[in-house]
């Protein structure tokens, strides 16, 4: 079924309609969460910590409570404590008592801008005056900030019960974790090794940089059920996570995902949902929370930053044989950094024989990090894809070709042990060698171009879905992912696709927890894959309904029935062959309505490879960097809405060029943000960014009915690589830490510049 | 019997093998039998009956569903590695 | 945000009134991109917001080659560029009105509002300076004229009286051969506070090429705008020349006193300023030789 | 306690009479007094956008201006764009050309581009992204918006001379520059 579908020509897949929600979008009527409101509704506010390491004496309420307009305030002491230990929560194992107290504070605050109370009052204004009236006495602590302070012996201790395998259980740590990958003998390799470059590389923390903040609106029953109203990926996730930290059955709590302005892996965690519900309980009233922006930067998931050391190492050829590699993650306040999937994705685009790797998760006073987009990913690919990319240049090899040479295929061992299945990395660097933006001549001073390659795992995980066909022949299809850029067109397409209907025939639609079966978190890339296939299972199961009743009309049997081009048909003369829609009218005298289900956990998911372009143009008088061209080479398994897998490619490649040149988190000794709103968080502007070229490969998934690889994610991983590259090419500095920002690629070009002046001295001596 | 690739931390209790062969018709029973061969492993990979939320497992090259219930070949290459997500 | 009221006076004598009633519990909002930010943010807790974008004194462009221009405080940004005798006679202070923000900012902020926030990084101060602009100021005891270059004198403070009011700029007409320029460095391409922002003005003797006269100011490189006087007398009567531009733009370094901040190290700063007080003079330069044919 | 007052304005061509309390923005009084939410909330501070709507003429970010402000005034917000049977030029494009992902930043930008479009039919690419440099936008790396722009420009030109032309015009530092000289040539 799987493989003809496959072979068989496309009639709404790969084609660009008009999204179905795009109306309701452009029009300001899409509901997201902060547009959410109710009869007698109240406002909350969260009180945070002016300290980032900082024990809580007391916390006096009474004057803020005593503020008119005030209905409640709220402390840890209003949530259950929770048990210690990791729990399954969808695709993330989480430690629910240190996810409680990320919500609040209990009892030690371990960041800058950590919650610590929440105030729920007749309007947003009083609410916030009523913060200014809670009285918190803090026992101030010297703060741990990076990596290198929190593992140093005698560095002061986050979490006082934190322990480690290699330390054992009785020494109290900053490590979490530490993690080691290890394949054939490291000596032996770099024995081989004609070239060798080691270096060692800084990543700044950085933020997803969703424009919409969080919120939440939760109104509870009487009778012990509450219902909330939130921008998230995943709504199960909510309910789970809310149940947890609220100590409530998961079956009271009703999850509504609003429209959802963005995530990038930020909003598949919680954060004022439980406030909400918890407010709305103490005040009996609908209560609505939203982050100002300063919120969203201090408190919400940033993703790490790092320091990795990478050694490789190639013979005169260009093999590579060996690469060893060291490498610490910030976890921010509690443990759970992405440096796990650094360190299986560092080197996966290449077959490597001889390979060490140690992974170490660290927490420092930092907000707790959250996925974001291929979590670890970038920040490793900044360290390897600027090495490999220096031994092109030792071996005099187009660093295309040195990739190719090494690149991974179908049967190379993965950094973890399993053999990859079939993959399209080396169609990525071939798409991009055969680009008009590769073939093009770059001329002028200061000018450079550089290429850099990704890899991303993908996930799989659960779905369901369910097709619901209707007497006038069209569909509604109603899923439980939410629609993070263009979800609705992608699933009604292969609705579509299988039922053989004009895809504005198919109504998508996203539901609330109770409303469909349990699905995963829109995260990992996984949801054009797994719901995707849950889509396509649900209206095979309606198709298959179908014949049963066109067999009942033509008195044969379901197995006699054929169902092409949206046609129902039968041998033998009688039968005049019956689209979906005239089949659909006889629906009631055949037996009744038709719902096609299906739900999935989805395995053997195909990982994602992306390979970037970028030209720049640098000022060797202020170290800024011009992005002047990019283009962007992903496997993406099958496209089924073009125009929205470019989407993800160029949004990718602009997140990557953001992190590339100017945004970090920026605190100051203190261990305060000092750049906590979007004038000094500088992501990109329409005016930093170049159009971006993209080049879509379709080397499909294994076992997919249609073959899709997640697109979501990749496409972050090479650009700040690419751009470090670019640099080098273009003046002839390795930048090391990023952002490459004015200040630091300034003083690495005067650093260069004396250095070849005082050469260029003692030559003349 | 299957194969089992022994990750790098866990090789002390096979006396620094990364491969091993064990039988089971699943995870489970897979495990127990590395349990038997090599005191310790039990612990390591599970966490109230089931296969521990932050392990995965990976089956002849394919990413497993199924924790101790997932189904194991007479001759399957089994890896267990770092479970992770994505954004 | 705290309670407060909102006056809108329609003259300056009423602005001045409201002013002095409430002293420090009112402020003047005469744009609002910075004040209603320091609102929110608990910064500036007024009672009474005194918006005088009402006033029409405080929206005009006047301009006349005899009396030279009359720019009202409270003239937002995008109306400043689209005067065509700002462009024709005042590029320098244009460009400048035309950095601040984006077009969504340039609608609302003023140059006034840009002047009494007493943001070093203003990006418009440096211009005004580099024209000679002067500050009309009233209050209740009357009014004064207060050189820009004087106006600020720490982070968010200036030498304005709680009842006190900046009605309006006083900037002479371009002198013969003269114009000026205004330059600054972003990281980005838009929406950033100035890590460096250098004006200039230069009036030309082009018949032996020589610079008769120029200012040159500063901006973020200190706790307020800097007028650089030694660059500036430096110039004057001098030869156009590289030599001449690079010791005014060392001058013009020796003049900064910069801090490391998310912006940018005391380091960098240093070098751009002197970076930009080249490109910016070179640029005011060319502007003036070309006025030559304009005017 | 400052009282409440009442503002007048017209708001999407609807002379309208509301209440709002002096501290309450315009976007407050747009989104929780007047339930226009389709302006959106993004910073509060003036650097995302999300909040932009036309005032007089102008596009403004409405988290900047105090509702108290916007007596007398005419205000346009992206629910005002569409007619009942058909959608604005903009919005069209921006569908036909997948503008957006997560759709939070598309009302603003589709203010920031009419406000554009009001009084330029022939934007360069340079142009174009100048007007939309207050606009943040995190999943689409503004291509495909660039490219709706320019198609509207286009389409609103019909004849009258070429719309939108991608890879044309100044480039981004040159913007101020070129900004100058087209009003001196006026």
């Amino acid at each position: 079924m799987a493989a003809s579908s496959n072979a068989q020509g496309y009639r709404v897949i790969g084609t660009r309609p008009v999204r179905h929600d795009g109306v309701d979008k452009v029009t300001g009527r899409a509901k997201y969460g902060a547009d959410y409101s109710f009869p007698g509704m109240l406002f909350g506010k969260v009180l945070r910590s002016p300290y980032a390491h900082a024990n809580i004496k007391s916390i006096k309420v009474d004057k803020a409570a005593a503020l008119p307009g005030v209905k409640a305030v709220i402390t840890a002491s209003d949530l259950p404590a929770l048990p210690d230990k990791m729990e399954q929560a969808g695709e993330m194992a989480i430690n629910m008592n240190q996810l409680s107290a990320n919500i609040l504070a209990r009892g030690k605050v371990l960041y800058d801008g950590h919650a610590v109370a929440a105030v729920a009052a007749t309007s947003p204004h009083i609410a916030e005056e009523a913060l200014r009236l809670i009285e918190v006495a803090y026992e101030v602590l010297p703060p741990v900030m990076s990596v290198e302070e929190a593992m140093k012996p005698g560095a002061p201790i986050l979490l006082p019960g934190l322990r480690n395998k290699d330390e054992g259980p009785d020494k109290q740590t900053n490590v979490a974790t530490h993690l080691q990958f290890k394949r054939g003998d490291l000596n032996e390799g770099f024995k081989g090794a004609d070239y060798v470059v080691e270096r060692e590389f800084k990543t700044a923390m950085v933020h997803q940089g969703y424009i919409e903040p969080h919120n939440a609106v939760g109104i509870y029953n009487p009778d012990g059920h509450a219902t909330i109203y939130c921008s998230t990926q995943g709504s199960f996730v909510v309910r789970s996570l809310s149940a947890a930290v609220l100590g409530m059955p998961e079956g009271n709590i009703k999850v509504v995902p609003a429209e959802i302005g963005g995530g990038f892996g930020g909003k598949t965690t919680i954060y004022l949902e439980p406030l909400s519900v918890m407010l709305s309980k103490k005040t009996g009233h609908p209560v609505k929370l939203t982050m100002t922006r300063a919120e969203v930067l201090r408190a919400t998931g940033p993703t790490s930053g790092s320091t990795v050391r990478c050694k490789m190492g190639c013979a005169k050829d260009g093999k590579l044989v060996a690469a060893q590699i060291w490498m610490a993650y910030e976890a921010g306040g509690f443990p759970g950094s992405p440096v796990g999937a650094g360190a299986m994705t560092i080197v996966a685009p290449y077959n490597i024989p001889h390979l060490l790797v140690d992974a170490y998760d660290v927490v420092v006073n930092r907000p707790k990090t959250a996925a974001y987009r291929a979590p670890g990913a970038s920040n490793a690919a900044m360290a390897s894809e600027t090495v490999i990319d220096e031994l092109a240049d030792k071996c005099g090899i187009d660093p295309c070709d040195f990739r190719i040479m090494n690149g991974a295929k179908e049967g190379t061992p993965q950094t973890a042990g399993p053999p990859y299945r079939r993959i399209g990395f080396i169609e990525t660097v071939e798409a991009i060698k055969s680009s008009p933006h590769y073939k093009s001549k770059l001329e002028g001073r200061n000018r450079g171009r550089g290429v850099a390659s990704g890899f991303w795992f993908n996930v799989g995980l659960q779905s369901s879905a369910i097709v619901n066909i209707h007497t006038d022949g069209t569909a509604s299809l109603v899923i439980g992912s939410v629609d993070i850029g263009g979800t609705r067109a992608a699933q009604a397409m292969i609705a579509a696709e299988v039922l053989g209907l004009d895809v504005n025939d198919v109504r998508p639609l996203v539901t609330d927890t109770d409303s469909i079966g349990h699905t995963d978190v829109t995260g990992g890339s996984r949801t054009a894959f797994a719901t995707g296939w849950a889509v396509y299972e649900a209206a095979q199961d309606a198709v298959l309904q179908l014949k049963e009743r066109a067999a009942r009309l033509w008195e044969k049997k379901p197995e006699e029935i054929g169902f092409d081009n949206g046609q129902f048909t039968a041998q033998g003369d009688g039968v005049k062959p019956m689209t979906v829609k005239e089949l659909a009218g006889r629906l009631a005298r055949t037996g009744g309505p038709i719902s096609g289900r299906a739900t999935v956990n989805a395995r053997g998911v195909g990982p994602a490879f992306a390979t970037t372009l970028v030209d720049v143009e640098v000022d060797p008088d202020t170290g800024k960097v011009e992005i002047l061209r990019a283009t962007v080479a992903q496997d993406v398994g099958k496209a089924i809405h073009p125009s929205y897998v470019e989407g993800q490619m160029q949004g990718g490649t602009a997140q990557g060029i953001g992190w590339a040149l100017n945004e970090e988190y920026f605190y100051d000794d203190k261990g305060i943000l000092r750049n906590s709103a979007l004038l000094d968080y500088r992501m990109p502007t329409c005016l930093d960014l170049p159009l971006i070229e993209t080049c879509i490969v379709e080397v499909p998934t294994p076992g997919h009915p249609i073959g899709i690889r997640g697109v979501g994610e990749v496409s972050i991983v090479p650009p700040p690589a690419a751009v470090a590259n670019a640099i080098a090419h273009a003046v002839g500095v390795r930048m090391t830490e990023l952002p490459m920002s004015p200040p630091r690629l300034l003083k690495a070009l005067l650093g260069k510049r004396g250095s070849t002046e005082t050469q260029a001295a003692a030559a003349g001596r | 019997m299957a194969t089992v690739v022994i990750p790098a931390q866990l090789r002390k209790l096979t006396g620094g093998k990364d491969r091993v062969t064990a039988s089971g018709r699943n995870i489970g029973r897979l495990i127990e039998d590395l349990e038997r061969q090599f005191p310790g492993f039990g612990e390591q990979l599970l966490q109230d009956g089931d296969v521990k939320p932050s392990i995965a497992v990976s089956i002849d090259g394919e990413m497993g569903t199924g924790g101790i219930l997932e189904p194991v070949g007479e001759n399957s290459e089994v890896f267990f590695l770092p479970a992770l997500g994505g954004g | 945000m705290h309670a407060i009221n909102y006056e809108s006076p329609k003259s300056v004598d009423d602005a001045v009134k409201l002013l002095a009633a409430h002293g420090e519990q009112a402020r003047p909002l005469c744009g609002g991109t910075d004040l209603i930010i320091q609102l929110r943010a608990g910064v500036r807790r007024p009672e009474y917001v005194v918006d005088v974008k009402n006033i029409r004194e405080m929206r005009r462009i006047e301009f006349s080659m005899q009396h030279g221009l009359r720019l009202g405080a409270a003239v937002p940004c995008i109306e400043v560029y689209e005067n065509g005798d700002m462009h024709k006679y005042y590029p320098g202070l244009t460009e400048a009105a035309h950095l601040i923000g984006s077009l969504q900012i340039q609608s609302r902020a003023s140059v006034g509002g840009n002047l009494c926030n007493g943001s070093p990084a203003a990006d418009t101060t440096p211009a005004l300076i580099a024209l000679g602009a002067k500050c009309r100021v009233v209050g209740p005891g009357g009014e004064r004229l207060v050189p820009v270059e004087d106006f600020c004198i720490a982070p968010g403070r200036t030498v304005l009286q709680p009842a006190e009011l900046l009605v309006e700029f006083q900037i002479p007409s371009p002198a013969r051969n003269s114009s000026d320029a205004y330059l600054r460095f972003i990281p980005r391409n838009e929406m950033d506070i100035a890590v460096v922002g250098v004006g200039a003005s230069v009036t030309l003797d082009l018949n032996d090429d020589r610079i008769s006269e120029a200012r040159v100011a500063l901006a973020a490189v200190g706790p307020t705008p800097i007028f650089a006087r030694e660059a500036s007398q430096a110039l004057a009567g001098k030869r156009i020349n590289d030599e001449a531009i690079e010791r005014a733009a060392q001058l013009a370094i020796a003049a900064t006193s910069p801090i490391d901040d998310m912006r940018g190290t005391a380091e960098f700063r240093r070098h751009v300023t002197g970076v930009l007080t080249r490109r910016t003079l070179a640029k005011a330069i060319e502007r003036a030789r070309s006025a030559q044919t304009s005017r | 306690m400052a009282k409440k007052v009442v503002v007048e304005a017209t708001i999407n061509g609807e002379q309208t009479e509301f209440l709002c309390e002096p501290r309450q923005s315009l976007l407050e009084a747009l989104r929780d007094i007047l339930e226009l939410t389709g302006s959106k909330e993004g910073c509060l501070t003036g650097d995302c956008g999300a909040c932009t709507v036309i005032v007089d003429g102008r596009p403004l970010c409405s988290c900047l201006m105090l509702g108290v402000e916007a007596q007398g005034k005419t205000i346009e917000t992206v629910e005002g764009l569409a007619q009942p049977d058909s959608l604005h030029v903009l919005q069209q494009k921006f569908l036909e050309h997948a503008s957006l992902q997560c759709g939070i930043c598309t009302p603003g930008f589709l203010m920031s581009a009419k406000a554009l479009l009001d009084h330029n039919l022939k934007p360069t690419e340079g142009e174009i992204r100048y007007a939309l440099a207050g606009n943040l936008c995190r999943c689409t790396g503004y291509d495909k918006i660039v490219r709706a722009v320019a198609d509207a420009a286009q389409t609103l030109a019909s004849g009258k001379g070429r719309g939108g032309r991608l890879g044309s015009g100044p480039s981004a530092s040159e913007q101020t520059e070129r900004f100058l000289q087209g009003q001196e040539v006026k």
